[in-house]
């Protein structure tokens, strides 16, 4: 039905035959994958590359001075260089860490408990995920720093006006928001964000963790402060994310966690602490998880994000017109930019039904909260479902979650 | 939709959709709360005794189908029951909700409609919870018969 | 040459033929791989366990109610109860963190900054590596307590006199010391330490990086209170490694990192943590990571330790005589109870252009302080080199180390 | 052992084993150290100046063959030079380390020697931390020349 709306250029075929779990059944159905915004699925080149380190090339990395050392450091570095080209930044501003998660606490745990005093305070939005707000809770209650929520519109955007208020007494030092929505799909204006920040003094984090994967991100264009996403939702690896941070602010933080790797010389009365990027990877680092977010990121530029974001637009469009055609269906988040998650609620219908009816034919979709409690109740809501698009989602597979609606709908009509 | 007849059986819609022993109980001899954070799941337990025995139970349940109707049929059950053939029966439903076996025992002629969940991890929450309520608003009351 | 000192019931080539690595050619050589005390290769289970995962039954974790997300969950806190087992403790009280660094770190981070205060004592042993060195010096600088080096003997065993003292006045709360050292090898008497700890009202932690490796580790019978390890080390996936913590330390501590799946219940005044262990797993976990470390624990089970141990026993002997005969060279760490790690010197020649001559034919061995600076001094020494032993190294190797060992010299007699 | 030929040459093992330029310069104009905590290596320079050239050079070096060779070759390359030479020399020494391209220049028929050393990444710092001791050296120098 929908082949017509195919985005032209973009072989959505042929990028699902480089995705071999794509292929599986479930309960005897063919996947329909729709839960790429909790974590994606990975092609073959981000797994052969991990292989292949394991297979030809492995060995601790930074600190060996034979070929397999020296080789598997130069992969390591590389993923690094990988990065940086894909946020254009310089090398020396990505840090390795788990995850976005991680990314945000090294901040508030370096940074934050530097930089922030009692009395100082920090604003993220009301659309956050938890990651970008329970590390600043754990500031405050640490640090009497003060945390502030700034409103969004009932369209899922930032509250300007409120932003204003939250500012006015010229306290904020921080402002951490989220680049694009895991649960409205809302895209911030960021270089908006960022300006609004730094021309009142204070520093901007932006929570890149659903963003980086649909759009391209110029952190220079932007001017970020800091920047964390993880590797395992742009088709990466897990155990593997990435802060970005200013060079200068890297260089003023104290470190994270302590031990090899990040220390420059240790005697017992104190250490002294390597440059960055260096100084907040302390221990062996995912090396291999490293290697495979470089081989995802070369995955996704040969493909563009021109066409990416094509690709997933004309998903979003077709996905919403496709739910709200539905009686009873209700979808969420109406941003004028926005991206490719569609939170949706069933009359009558528990999110919990609707995600293992949903399952029982073949369709993945989440339900819940997403990490984001206080948004869900900001919406009036305690639950929702949510389909989620990438690069391999077919207008198909829209057209099977319309279907299986209306399936779940008839199973509670009975 | 034959493949979810093992879960969404005739009898958990029906009291999903219109549960029998739902309300707040006035005047009730113990009450509990239980609630799963991560989808906003809620159940309030409210029970009257008679000699030690349940003579009245009404539930307060803000759920998914699986979580009202697991509630409801649990009332069925324990009414006419005392405290430790409750956590007797409590004990055989976790049991039947991990492993899918069907007690041999007269009250699960309706609780079995709820042994499907066993093939939903994820879901076995949704169905416990009420009996944890219970278990909960019943150590209330024994705190209560003994302080 | 050494054939006939084959380990019985053991067979070497076998094994070597289940790590793909080990038939690479460096510098058109056979590559002779005696680092892996700095990071162990990979046998091809695990490699195959994480492909599996990512192409067959991939999705995040916990939060997902449909197939692939049970599916994953369900292989994730199976690798949780196989690394229970293989400790002999309980599921709830293991913690997956990204390496034994981080492991450290979160207790001292957490248990160190919420049951430590000023005037409170930590003992440390002189053969620490960095990562159970510089946590507890950070933590001493931002919290007051105090930090005590225990001594080491000649020979590299825990001075128990010095122990003694250390403890003497009663303010010490944790002993933290490694149950193996990376440069001497030795093994520390963990169930005397414990016992010794727990007497005077401390809590011990175990640098287990080393040793989990080389024998088995039943924490039940040595009754430690923390433990930590990494998977890269146990020929398991880098990102992922252990925290161990006895079930009611980790019930009083505190989160670590903040996030998503380490919560309750989550409101803007304020949040309530989810039980041990995932109180302590902020984020998406290095959920492959985990299934791998899971297979690593099984292919060394089905080998089994008392062989391992027996193998790498004779690998050691071997290696001690050999190079004690060489002139000029000399090994350090002469314990009673010493494992498969080999630190040696040879005279005039610095130890990187030992390390770099080695390369050369083929042969990777570590050159540095080991992440153990302090050590190093306290051997008079500024670096050495190392060769380390894992289930595939052959007498045949060591032979080969020996032989180039006297090529190296030869070169600088030229 | 002609597999390290390339680096481990006759020229280098020579001035590893004695070094022409070693001892602590005294008196001297400027000095400066260079370590490498991951190794130990340590290098001590100090110079003295004659109308702004160098006239002459001393190096204590604790280190591997690569980094003791590498302070004396310095030795001879700088004697005799002005600060922006001495500059743009170790500026051409730091091109070659890392890429392994030999300057087309006089003062590197025996710096040529360490050509080899690119192939081994892991060993630059050992090559190049002369060479940033020298340049700390003559730093301080301008700023004592200016200030
Ligand atoms: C004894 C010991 N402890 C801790 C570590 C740190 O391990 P990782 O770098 O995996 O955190 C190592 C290995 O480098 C080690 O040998
Ligand atoms: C907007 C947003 N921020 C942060 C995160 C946290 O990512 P991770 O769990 O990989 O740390 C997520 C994903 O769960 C997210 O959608």
């Amino acid at each position: 039905m929908s082949a017509a709306v195919k985005s032209v250029g973009f072989d959505v075929e042929r990028i699902r035959s480089d995705f071999p779990i794509l292929s599986e059944l479930v309960h005897g159905k063919k996947l329909v994958f729709l839960d790429s915004a909790a974590s994606a699925q990975k092609p073959r080149a981000v797994i052969d590359a991990m292989v292949r380190t394991m297979e030809t090339r492995y060995a601790n990395v930074h600190r060996g001075l034979h070929w397999m050392s020296e080789r598997c450091s130069d992969d390591y570095e590389n993923a690094r260089d990988k990065v940086a080209a894909f946020l254009n930044v310089a090398r020396e501003e990505i840090v390795f860490v788990r995850n976005a998660t991680e990314g945000i606490n090294l901040v508030a745990q370096t940074f934050g408990r530097t930089s922030l005093k009692p009395g100082d305070a920090v604003v993220v939005s009301e659309m956050e995920h938890h990651a970008n707000l329970v590390p600043w809770q754990m500031l405050r209650d640490q640090q009497g720093v003060e945390l502030r929520i700034v409103k969004i519109t009932d369209a899922g955007e930032i509250d300007w006006d409120d932003l204003e208020r939250q500012f006015a007494d010229g306290r904020v030092r921080l402002l951490a928001v989220t680049h694009m929505s895991n649960v409205l799909g809302t895209y911030t204006p960021v270089e908006r964000l960022a300006k609004f920040a730094h021309d009142r003094g204070a520093r901007i984090l932006l929570d890149g963790a659903q963003a980086v994967v649909h759009r391209a991100v110029d952190l220079r264009a932007i001017d970020a402060d800091f920047y964390v996403f993880s590797g395992h939702k742009l088709y990466g690896p897990t155990g593997i994310g990435v802060l970005y941070g200013k060079r200068a602010l890297l260089d003023a933080m104290p470190p994270f966690l302590g031990g090899g790797d990040m220390i420059r010389s240790v005697t017992y009365a104190a250490s002294t602490w390597a440059e960055p990027p260096y100084r907040f990877e302390a221990g062996t680092p995912a090396i291999v998880e490293a290697v495979g977010l470089g081989a995802a990121i070369d995955y996704v530029q040969a493909i563009g994000f021109e066409s990416i974001a094509a690709h997933e637009r004309s998903l979003t469009d077709h996905a919403m017109a496709s739910l709200a055609s539905i009686e009873g269906v209700h979808t969420l988040g109406h941003a004028q930019d926005r991206g490719g998650v569609v939170a949706f609620t069933v009359d009558g219908v528990h999110a919990h039904d609707v995600a293992t009816l949903l399952d029982k034919q073949g369709i993945a979709v989440r339900a819940g909260h997403h990490c984001a409690e206080p948004l869900t109740h900001r919406l009036g809501l305690e639950s929702t479902a949510r389909a989620s698009f990438g690069i391999y989602t077919t207008h198909a597979e829209i057209d099977s979650l319309a279907a299986g609606l209306r399936r779940v709908q008839q199973v509670f009509s009975r | 939709m034959s493949e979810t007849d093992d879960l969404y059986q005739a009898l958990i819609m029906e009291r999903a959709r219109s549960p029998h022993h739902t309300g707040a109980l006035d005047p009730f001899d113990a009450e509990a709360e239980g609630d799963n954070p991560m989808c906003g799941d809620r159940v309030r337990i409210r029970v009257a005794y008679d000699h030690e025995l349940i003579s009245r139970f009404q539930h307060e349940t803000r759920g998914c189908a699986i979580c009202v109707s697991s509630a409801d049929l649990m009332g069925d059950a324990v009414i006419g029951k005392s405290g430790p053939e409750i956590a007797e029966l409590a004990e055989a439903f976790d049991a039947m909700v991990i492993d899918g076996r069907i007690p041999d025992r007269s009250e699960f002629a309706d609780l079995r409609a709820l042994a499907g969940i066993h093939a939903y991890r994820s879901r076995h929450r949704c169905a416990i919870l009420p009996w944890q309520a219970l278990r909960a608003a019943l150590g209330k009351a024994m705190e209560y018969q003994n302080g």
